[in-house]
């Protein structure tokens, strides 16, 4: 299984890149991952990864698109409150890749 | 202009199965009358030693002719570049072919001996205009058919032009070579004219369009496709000119028959001479197949739909009015062998020949009209032919 | 030479018979667990037969797939059913009307037969994807099939045999009371490959001929909602599921 | 199909022979007598359906009449056997052929029944045969669907016979080889002369007539 | 972001010339231990996978008609060649239809027959070797099961039937698949494919009933376990969860609720889609479809809806009865299952439901085809109804309907590129390229008849597009559910659109508006 080294740490990740214990995240390990995926991460991506972490806490789940926009349009206002806006964040979908960041598992199925 | 795609007609129809069966049936009837005529000979027919070609003849003939005619949309989109054609020319190449079959296939049954097609396939007199013909045509399937081929097979679009242009020129020759056919016979005055074989060009073009563009009218009527007014009046309009230039040959034909010592008697006597051909001259061919079909272009009717239908309609009667009366007319009239004398005979010497169609020969030339219509309705349910829409926005070169 | 010749027709007869039997029942006794016809699809049994029979006449799936390969192979398989039925008559002693007046036509079959076969010969050859998937058995077939027409041809058109004698000799075969066979060297071939191809059809790609009407894609009616369908070893797993039923 | 050619090239049929014939318009005979001994020789007469227009003639009794003088004459016209046959021309399969020694006919196995040949033939010298026969003549045997006409007797010249009309005429016909100076028709063609049918049209018939 | 090219629009679709292995490769991930066992795999290669391979062989061509038959008569015509949208799209050999059935054919021929036990190379059959094994991984992982090649076969050759085998083969020595075991094990453990437990699915579905009552001003119900619905509504977790899938369920909703219809969805069978068709496990389907049964037993419901979703509706028409029936339980009235379109399409030929389509003027539509409702199940009460019922829906809906090219629809379509347990992001390369005709066919009318959106009646082709679609030149949201426009379209009772759209208490409907 592969690894990536976070301020020292080994931590293991699976073929695609995600977390294999969920348990094993920490801030520095987006920053990692970003790095990785070439996206430079800014205080929007915080908030987003923020929110994933919370929702999964309660739901066990990363949350659906719809339910994502809503909650940035509440916090950031309508304008950005898309799905557009979230890929302009993080181009490979907001689903997988902040999911990434945020170790948080892949989200898989029809999607 | 709207981009043109061609699709294949719904085959899974009763509409298409109630054509099927019906053209299918009027071929069968028209074999069926054929083995009837060879079961018994040709005695049952109205046919005999002076009228030797009689009505399957009109009609093989007339279908032929036609033939040749059908492929000149597709030759002046192809050859002359005329883009307002394009849309129609698999349509054209399609109907050439079929007119074509149809006509041979009439052409065959009425052979004394039918079952030896092959010795006729393999064994030639080079000498004989007839064996051409026979290679004419069948070159004339195989040159089309590649013509075709390049028209429907995108990468091939390239050779179009050139296959275009040979099938052009082969067809001229064909037609040619079957007004040659009467061109060839010195001994029937009737015939023995050099303006016969360009005369049939003009026929071919008229009679060809004709059939093209009730064809083309019936079956976007019945498969609910569109079909937009910029087409059908350029068509009507080229009609009305063909339909003015046969006219005008004949007037020629005729005028210098008349002022020559040799075919003034025959021409006299088709003009003049009563009964059935001068009936069919003037009245079928001339008034109706002509003058009338003209007005219905391009009078006040010349946009009414219905109306272009009938004068197509009338055209073709008067086609066949035409070839009856150059044909059956033509042997009719007696061949003269003491110019000038008085002369009588057991064989029917000196005197004008009769002859009445009988049932089995006109069905027989209708089962080559049922043979065509046939293959162009199975042909267009196969392959792509017909343009899904002939709309003014997808044909008229002039709309954005 | 005609003992080894009966001998080796009789064989082969019965090696085409047994083998082409035991794959029918093969193919009938596998079973079909799950509906799986490729749609749209007939509503009935009628329209499954019509939608066979366009498939096995007409060839309609392959006109619709490449109008090339269906003009040479359809030329191909409908003058081989001309041939054969013109065969008949070295089998049976009473001719219909119906086959003799066939055979004004039929004996060009063999003509248009050898055009298809070289249509599809030429274009294995030459059509890079066609050539990609053919192994050697597949231009085999076309060769000796093409042998078989050529040396037919020959004994028809050019070289002519002895025909009463042959039908004597079939007409023996057929009970059991061998006659002589003339020895042209174009007959010994073409029954030799006849031969050769009654031992092999039963297990090559020759299977093609049950195989079109066994196709679950195409002989199966589209009625899964109307009337459930079961088959012999799904039903076994069904039973053993003990299954929820509503109280 | 090599029968006809098999004749052709047996030892009579050669190009040195041109076989022709010269009627006699003025004689005194009654023609009829020569029809009747033509449909004798071939079984012609044999059609039972066929209308009277649609039966075969070979050889049929022409009456001219000058409209201006009145003068009329009756001669015998069957094929003329033209050196230059439009009917060999025009026909699509070789079946109407000319035989090396100038005589024109069909060969039955190879005729298809277009009717060409009859449309072509300025002397209508040619039938079709409108319906199945029976009884015919072991030496013509005549089929439904084919053309056929005079053929020269070729059965009977290939014996070294004259044909049968030629034998009915009592003298009005004279048979003989064309290109033979010394034959007795060439001799009175020679001094007499004669005249062709329908001349103009170049067709040179083998066929000859005297007072037309 | 990708390391392969996207293929470039040709000038007109031609047939391309083959590249060798230009697909050549590990193939997606292989599974593990993990996923695999719940569904009845080893997880690994185990010691004598030769024998073990050819016993399943053996097995499976003694138990499926259709994989016996299609191995003997392949003719070897190729007539299918250049069928597939992977063989167009990436031009390697061994994604022509043909060659990937003989990847396994060379090895029955070797094994089971008698002219390749004796003349191997004549017939061109090929010992079981690992390679052969990693070959048929790869090759196996590139079809969609779409079945295009089947509707050209002269024989009627299924490919896809081909290749379910050999997944279930693979399966059995321990070569499955990451992403569908993975995904049917979360069927198992939670429900559907997503893996939304009940709790975030009863969130979703309440946030959606509060918009429906801010948008529409009606209280329209998306009910969880409601004991006692007239239908149970069986939709692919996607649709709870992606866009535009989402839009697709809010359409079912407000047409169900229109006609009156009171249903549910169950937390137990959250899920319609049935992945056991990809891995080609006759067990796996079953399993995953019996859980419909217990869930339309268990909530008393009295007949079953089965949303937009192309793999769930084969399974469901075709299969549902075989594999769960008898369902004597249920209201013989209504077919069993019943797609959602059929219901739509028999209120609006009743004349159930009030369409605007002018809310839809600003689109342009074409229709996608979803090949397993196209060549593998039916709608309606004729053949062909999966082709005219959706056309006929989406004409209801809006102004503005064109087809795209007559060769790549209706039983010609061009799969999306990402069926058959394709959809995962180590196969993009893959997906986009056998997107390719799809493309080519799209970007046709959107040159010639000003197309603006594709709509599709499948979670997997939805999804497929929104990533393909960039690729391609095209906005993400080209990509439509036929049922979101039939929720644009639609003027429910009591709505604040009919209010509008009648002019009825302007006032109140401004005011309204206005918060
Ligand atoms: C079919 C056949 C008779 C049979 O039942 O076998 C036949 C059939 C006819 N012959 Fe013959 N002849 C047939 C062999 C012959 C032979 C023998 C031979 O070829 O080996 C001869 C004799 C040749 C010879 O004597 O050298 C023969 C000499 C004729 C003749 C005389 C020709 C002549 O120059 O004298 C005619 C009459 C004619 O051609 O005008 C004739 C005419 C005909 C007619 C037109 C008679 C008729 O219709 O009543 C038949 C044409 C039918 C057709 O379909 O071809 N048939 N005919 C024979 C076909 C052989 C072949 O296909 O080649
Ligand atoms: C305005 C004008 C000419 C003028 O300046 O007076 C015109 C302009 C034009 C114009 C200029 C324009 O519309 O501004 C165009 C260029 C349109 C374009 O979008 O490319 C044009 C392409 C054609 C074309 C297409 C040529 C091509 O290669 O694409 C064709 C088709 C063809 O040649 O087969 C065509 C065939 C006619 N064109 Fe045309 N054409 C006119 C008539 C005609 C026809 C209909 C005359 C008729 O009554 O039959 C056709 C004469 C055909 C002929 O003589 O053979 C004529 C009036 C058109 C109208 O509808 O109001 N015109 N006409
Ligand atoms: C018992 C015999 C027999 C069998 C079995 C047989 N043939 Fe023939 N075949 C013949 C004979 C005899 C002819 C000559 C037929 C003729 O003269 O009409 C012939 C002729 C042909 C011809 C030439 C065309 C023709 O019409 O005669 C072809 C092609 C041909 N066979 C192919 C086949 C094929 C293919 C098969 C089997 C699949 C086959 N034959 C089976 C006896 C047989
Ligand atoms: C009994 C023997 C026999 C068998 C078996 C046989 N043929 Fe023939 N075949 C013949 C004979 C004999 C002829 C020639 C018949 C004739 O001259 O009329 C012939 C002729 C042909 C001809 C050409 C001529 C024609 O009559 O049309 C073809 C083609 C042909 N065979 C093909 C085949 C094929 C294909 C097969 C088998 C699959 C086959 N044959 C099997 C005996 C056989
Ligand atoms: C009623 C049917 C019938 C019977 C019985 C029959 N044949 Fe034939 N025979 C035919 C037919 C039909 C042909 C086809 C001729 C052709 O088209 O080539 C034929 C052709 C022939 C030929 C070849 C003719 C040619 O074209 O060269 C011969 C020889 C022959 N048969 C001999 C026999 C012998 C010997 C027997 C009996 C032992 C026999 N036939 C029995 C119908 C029959
Ligand atoms: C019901 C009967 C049959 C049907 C429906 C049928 C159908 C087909 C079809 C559709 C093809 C593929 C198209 C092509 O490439 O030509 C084919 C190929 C072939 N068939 Fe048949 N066939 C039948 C009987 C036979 C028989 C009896 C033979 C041989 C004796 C035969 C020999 C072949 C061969 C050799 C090919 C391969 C052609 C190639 O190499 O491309 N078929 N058949
Ligand atoms: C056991 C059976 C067979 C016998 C005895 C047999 C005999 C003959 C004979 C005698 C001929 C010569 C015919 C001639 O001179 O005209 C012949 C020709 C031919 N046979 Fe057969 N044959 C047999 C089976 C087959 C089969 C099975 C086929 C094809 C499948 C076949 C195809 C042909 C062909 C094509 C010809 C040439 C045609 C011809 O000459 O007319 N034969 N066969
Ligand atoms: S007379 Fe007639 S039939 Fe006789 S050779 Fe001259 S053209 Fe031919
Ligand atoms: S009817 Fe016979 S002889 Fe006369 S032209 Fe035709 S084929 Fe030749
Ligand atoms: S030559 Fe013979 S065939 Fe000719 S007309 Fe005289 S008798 Fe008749
Ligand atoms: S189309 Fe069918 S029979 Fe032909 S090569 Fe493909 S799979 Fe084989
Ligand atoms: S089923 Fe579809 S993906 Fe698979 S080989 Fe056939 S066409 Fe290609
Ligand atoms: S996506 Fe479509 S084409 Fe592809 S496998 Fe699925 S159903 Fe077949
Ligand atoms: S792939 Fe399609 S059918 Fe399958 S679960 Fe997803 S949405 Fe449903
Ligand atoms: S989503 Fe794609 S894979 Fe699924 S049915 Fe539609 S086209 Fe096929």
């Amino acid at each position: 299984m592969a690894t990536i080294s976070v301020e020292g740490k080994d931590i293991e990740v699976d073929e695609e890149g995600y977390l294999v214990n969920l348990g094993d995240w920490f801030p520095g390990v987006a920053t990692v991952m970003a790095e990785i995926d070439e996206v430079e991460m800014g205080d929007d991506h915080w908030d987003i990864i923020n929110f994933l972490r919370e929702y999964y806490e309660e739901y066990q789940i990363a949350p659906a698109v719809r339910v994502l926009t809503k909650a940035v349009a509440k916090k950031l206002g309508k304008a950005k409150g898309n799905s557009k806006y979230l890929y302009e964040l993080f181009p490979y979908g907001p689903g997988k890749q902040a999911c990434k960041f945020a170790g948080l598992p892949k989200p898989t199925g029809c999607v | 202009m709207k981009k043109l795609h061609f699709l294949e007609v719904e085959g899974n129809t009763k509409g298409f199965f109630t054509f099927l069966g019906l053209f299918g049936l009027i071929s069968l009837i028209g074999i069926l009358s054929a083995y009837y005529m060879e079961h018994n000979g040709h005695w049952v027919t109205g046919m005999n030693n002076q009228i030797i070609w009689g009505t399957p003849h009109v009609f093989a003939i007339f279908l032929i002719v036609a033939a040749s005619g059908a492929l000149n949309i597709a030759s002046i989109s192809s050859v002359f570049s005329k883009t307002a054609y394009k849309p129609l020319s698999r349509l054209s190449g399609i109907m050439a072919i079929s007119l074509l079959s149809g006509g041979l296939v009439v052409l065959l049954l009425d052979l004394g001996r039918p079952d030896r097609l092959i010795v006729a396939m393999t064994q030639f007199n080079l000498v004989s205009i007839f064996t051409w013909n026979i290679l004419l045509y069948t070159g004339f399937m195989g040159i089309v058919g590649v013509y075709l081929w390049t028209m429907m097979d995108r990468p091939y679009n390239k050779l179009t032009k050139k296959a275009g242009m040979a099938a052009f020129i082969w067809r001229l020759i064909l037609t040619t070579g079957t007004g040659s056919i009467f061109g060839f016979l010195v001994a029937r005055e009737a015939y023995d004219s050099a303006l016969l074989a360009p005369m049939f060009i003009i026929m071919s073009f008229s009679f060809g369009l004709a059939f093209f563009l009730l064809f083309l009218m019936g079956s976007y009527k019945y498969t609910q496709r569109e079909l937009g007014d910029y087409i059908v009046s350029r068509l009507k309009n080229l009609l009305g000119v063909f339909v003015a230039a046969v006219l005008y040959f004949v007037l020629v034909y005729h005028l210098t028959n008349l002022y020559s010592a040799d075919h003034r008697d025959i021409t006299v006597f088709i003009l003049t001479g009563g009964g059935i051909y001068t009936f069919l001259f003037w009245v079928v061919q001339i008034a109706l197949g002509s003058l009338v079909p003209l007005f219905l272009l391009y009078g006040p009717t010349g946009k009414n739909r219905a109306m272009i239908a009938l004068a197509a309609a009338l055209i073709i009667l008067g086609g066949m009015a035409q070839l009856y009366v150059i044909i059956i007319g033509g042997q009719a009239f007696p061949m003269s062998l003491f110019p000038g004398m008085e002369v009588s005979s057991s064989f029917y010497d000196g005197v004008i020949a009769s002859y009445a169609p009988s049932l089995p020969e006109i069905l027989l030339g209708l089962g080559g009209v049922g043979v065509t219509l046939l293959l162009m309705t199975v042909a267009i349910a196969a392959l792509k032919f017909m343009p899904a829409s002939l709309a003014d926005e997808v044909a008229d070169p002039h709309s954005k | 030479m005609s003992a080894f010749y009966a001998l080796l027709l009789t064989v082969a007869f019965l090696v085409l018979i047994i083998g082409l039997s035991k794959k029918i029942i093969q193919y009938s006794r596998v079973p079909a667990p799950l509906k799986i016809p490729v749609t749209p699809a007939p509503l009935t049994k009628g329209g499954v037969a019509v939608r066979l029979a366009k498939e096995a006449i007409l060839f309609a799936a392959l006109f619709r797939s490449n109008k090339w390969t269906w003009l040479f192979g359809w030329m191909f398989h409908m003058s081989l059913f001309i041939v054969l039925l013109n065969h008949l008559r070295f089998f049976i002693t009473d001719v219909p009307v119906l086959l003799v007046l066939l055979q004004n036509v039929g004996e060009y079959a063999a003509f248009t037969m050898f055009i298809g076969l070289t249509g599809l010969l030429v274009r294995r050859i030459f059509v890079a994807r066609v050539k990609y998937i053919s192994a050697p058995s597949d231009y085999l077939w076309l060769i000796l099939l093409m042998v078989i027409t050529l040396t037919g041809i020959v004994m028809r058109f050019i070289s002519h045999t002895d025909i009463i004698a042959i039908k004597e000799f079939s007409l023996g075969l057929m009970s059991f009371n061998w006659q002589d066979l003339p020895t042209d060297f174009p007959l010994m071939v073409h029954l030799f490959l006849v031969a050769i191809l009654m031992i092999l059809l039963p297990f090559s790609k020759l299977l093609h001929i049950p195989g079109l009407f066994f196709a679950p894609t195409r002989n199966q009616v589209d009625n899964p909602r109307e009337a459930r369908h079961i088959s012999s070893w799904a039903a076994e797993l069904d039973a053993e599921k003990n299954k929820v039923q509503p109280k | 199909y090599q029968t006809a050619n098999a004749r052709s090239q047996s030892e009579k049929a050669t190009s040195k022979v041109r076989w022709g014939m010269l009627v006699d318009t003025t004689k005194d005979v009654d023609w009829n007598k020569c029809v009747d001994a033509c449909n004798n020789e071939h079984g012609l007469g044999n059609e039972h359906k066929s209308r009277d227009d649609q039966k075969t003639q070979y050889i049929r009794v022409v009456d001219v009449k000058n409209k201006g003088t009145g003068y009329s004459i009756s001669l015998p016209v069957m094929c003329q056997h033209c050196e230059k046959p439009p009917c060999v021309d025009v026909c699509p399969t070789g079946a109407s052929m000319k035989r090396p020694d100038g005589i024109v006919l069909v060969d039955r196995h190879r005729c298809i029944g277009c009717r060409y040949c009859m449309m072509a033939c300025p002397y209508k010298a040619r039938s079709f045969v409108h319906e199945v026969l029976s009884d015919q003549k072991e030496n013509t045997p005549r089929g439904k669907g084919c053309v056929e006409s005079c053929n020269m007797c070729v059965n009977r010249i290939d014996n070294g016979q004259e044909p049968a009309c030629v034998e009915a005429s009592d003298g009005a016909i004279i048979f003989g080889d064309l290109n033979n100076p010394e034959s007795p028709i060439s001799k009175i063609l020679a001094k007499h002369g004669g005249k062709q049918i329908r001349a103009d049209l170049k067709l040179n018939p083998g066929v000859h007539y005297q007072g037309i | 972001m990708a390391d392969f090219e996207t293929p470039e629009f040709r000038e007109y679709p031609t047939i391309p010339l083959i590249k060798q292995d230009v697909m050549a490769g590990k193939g997606p991930f292989v599974s593990r231990a993990e996923f695999d066992t719940d569904l009845g795999y080893p997880g690994e290669l185990p010691e004598d996978w030769k024998e073990k391979t050819l016993e399943k062989m053996g097995d499976l061509l003694g138990r499926y008609r259709s994989l016996q038959v299609f191995m003997d008569s392949c003719i070897k015509c190729g007539a299918c060649t250049d069928k597939c949208h992977y063989f167009i799209g990436t031009n390697d050999p061994k994604n022509m239809p043909v060659a990937r059935q003989d990847l396994m054919r060379k090895v029955y021929r070797r094994y089971f027959t008698f002219a390749g036990k004796f003349f191997p190379k004549l017939v061109g059959a090929v010992d079981l070797t690992e390679d052969v094994l990693d070959e048929w991984y790869n090759y196996y992982h590139q079809c969609s099961e779409c079945r295009r090649c089947s509707v050209f076969c002269p024989m009627g050759i299924d490919t896809a039937e081909v290749t379910m085998a050999a997944r279930e083969i693979l399966a059995h020595v321990g070569k499955a698949q990451k992403y569908s075991n993975q995904i049917i094990q979360k069927v198992y453990k939670i429900g559907n494919n997503l893996g939304l437990p009940g709790k975030a699915l009863k969130g979703i579905l309440e946030d959606l009933e509060e918009e429906m009552e801010d948008e529409c001003g009606v209280p329209v119900k998306f009910n969880m376990d409601e004991v006692g619905c007239e239908a149970l509504l069986m939709t692919p977790s996607a649709d709870f969860f992606a866009e535009p899938h989402i839009d697709g369920l809010i359409g079912y909703g407000k047409v169900l609720h229109e006609l009156g219809i009171t249903w549910t969805v169950s937390s137990k069978a959250s899920e319609a889609a049935n992945f056991g068709l990809f891995i080609g496990s006759y067990d796996n389907i079953q399993k995953i479809s019996m859980r419909i049964r217990e869930a339309a037993i268990e909530l008393k419901v009295k007949r079953i809806i089965f949303g937009e979703c192309g793999h769930a509706w084969r399974v469901a028409y075709s299969f549902l009865n075989t594999l769960a029936g008898p369902f004597d339980f249920l209201d013989q009235s209504y077919p069993i299952p019943q797609h959602i379109l059929e219901v739509t399409y028999g209120a609006l030929q009743e004349g159930k439901l009030r369409m605007n389509k002018a809310e839809n003027d600003h689109l342009t539509m074409t229709f996608h085809d979803s090949c397993n409702v196209a060549r593998a199940s039916r709608m309606g009460d004729r053949p062909g109804g999966q082709f005219d019922i959706p056309r006929a829906v989406i004409e209801a809906s809006c102004n503005n309907y064109v087809d795209m090219d007559a060769d790549t629809i209706k039983d010609a379509t061009f799969c999306c590129g990402g069926g058959g347990g394709l959809l995962t992001d180590d196969l993009m390369e893959l997906r986009i390229k056998g997107a390719l005709p799809r493309m080519e066919a799209l970007k046709q009318v959107t040159e010639e008849s000003g197309v603006t959106n594709i709509a599709a009646i499948c979670a997997i082709c939805k999804s497929q597009f929104t990533k393909t679609l960039p690729y391609y030149g095209f906005e993400m949201d080209a990509i439509m559910s036929v049922h979101q426009l039939v929720s644009e379209a639609i003027v429910m009772t009591g709505s604040m659109q009919e209010k509008e759209l009648d002019g009825v208490d302007e006032e109140e409907a401004e005011s309204e508006s206005e918060d």
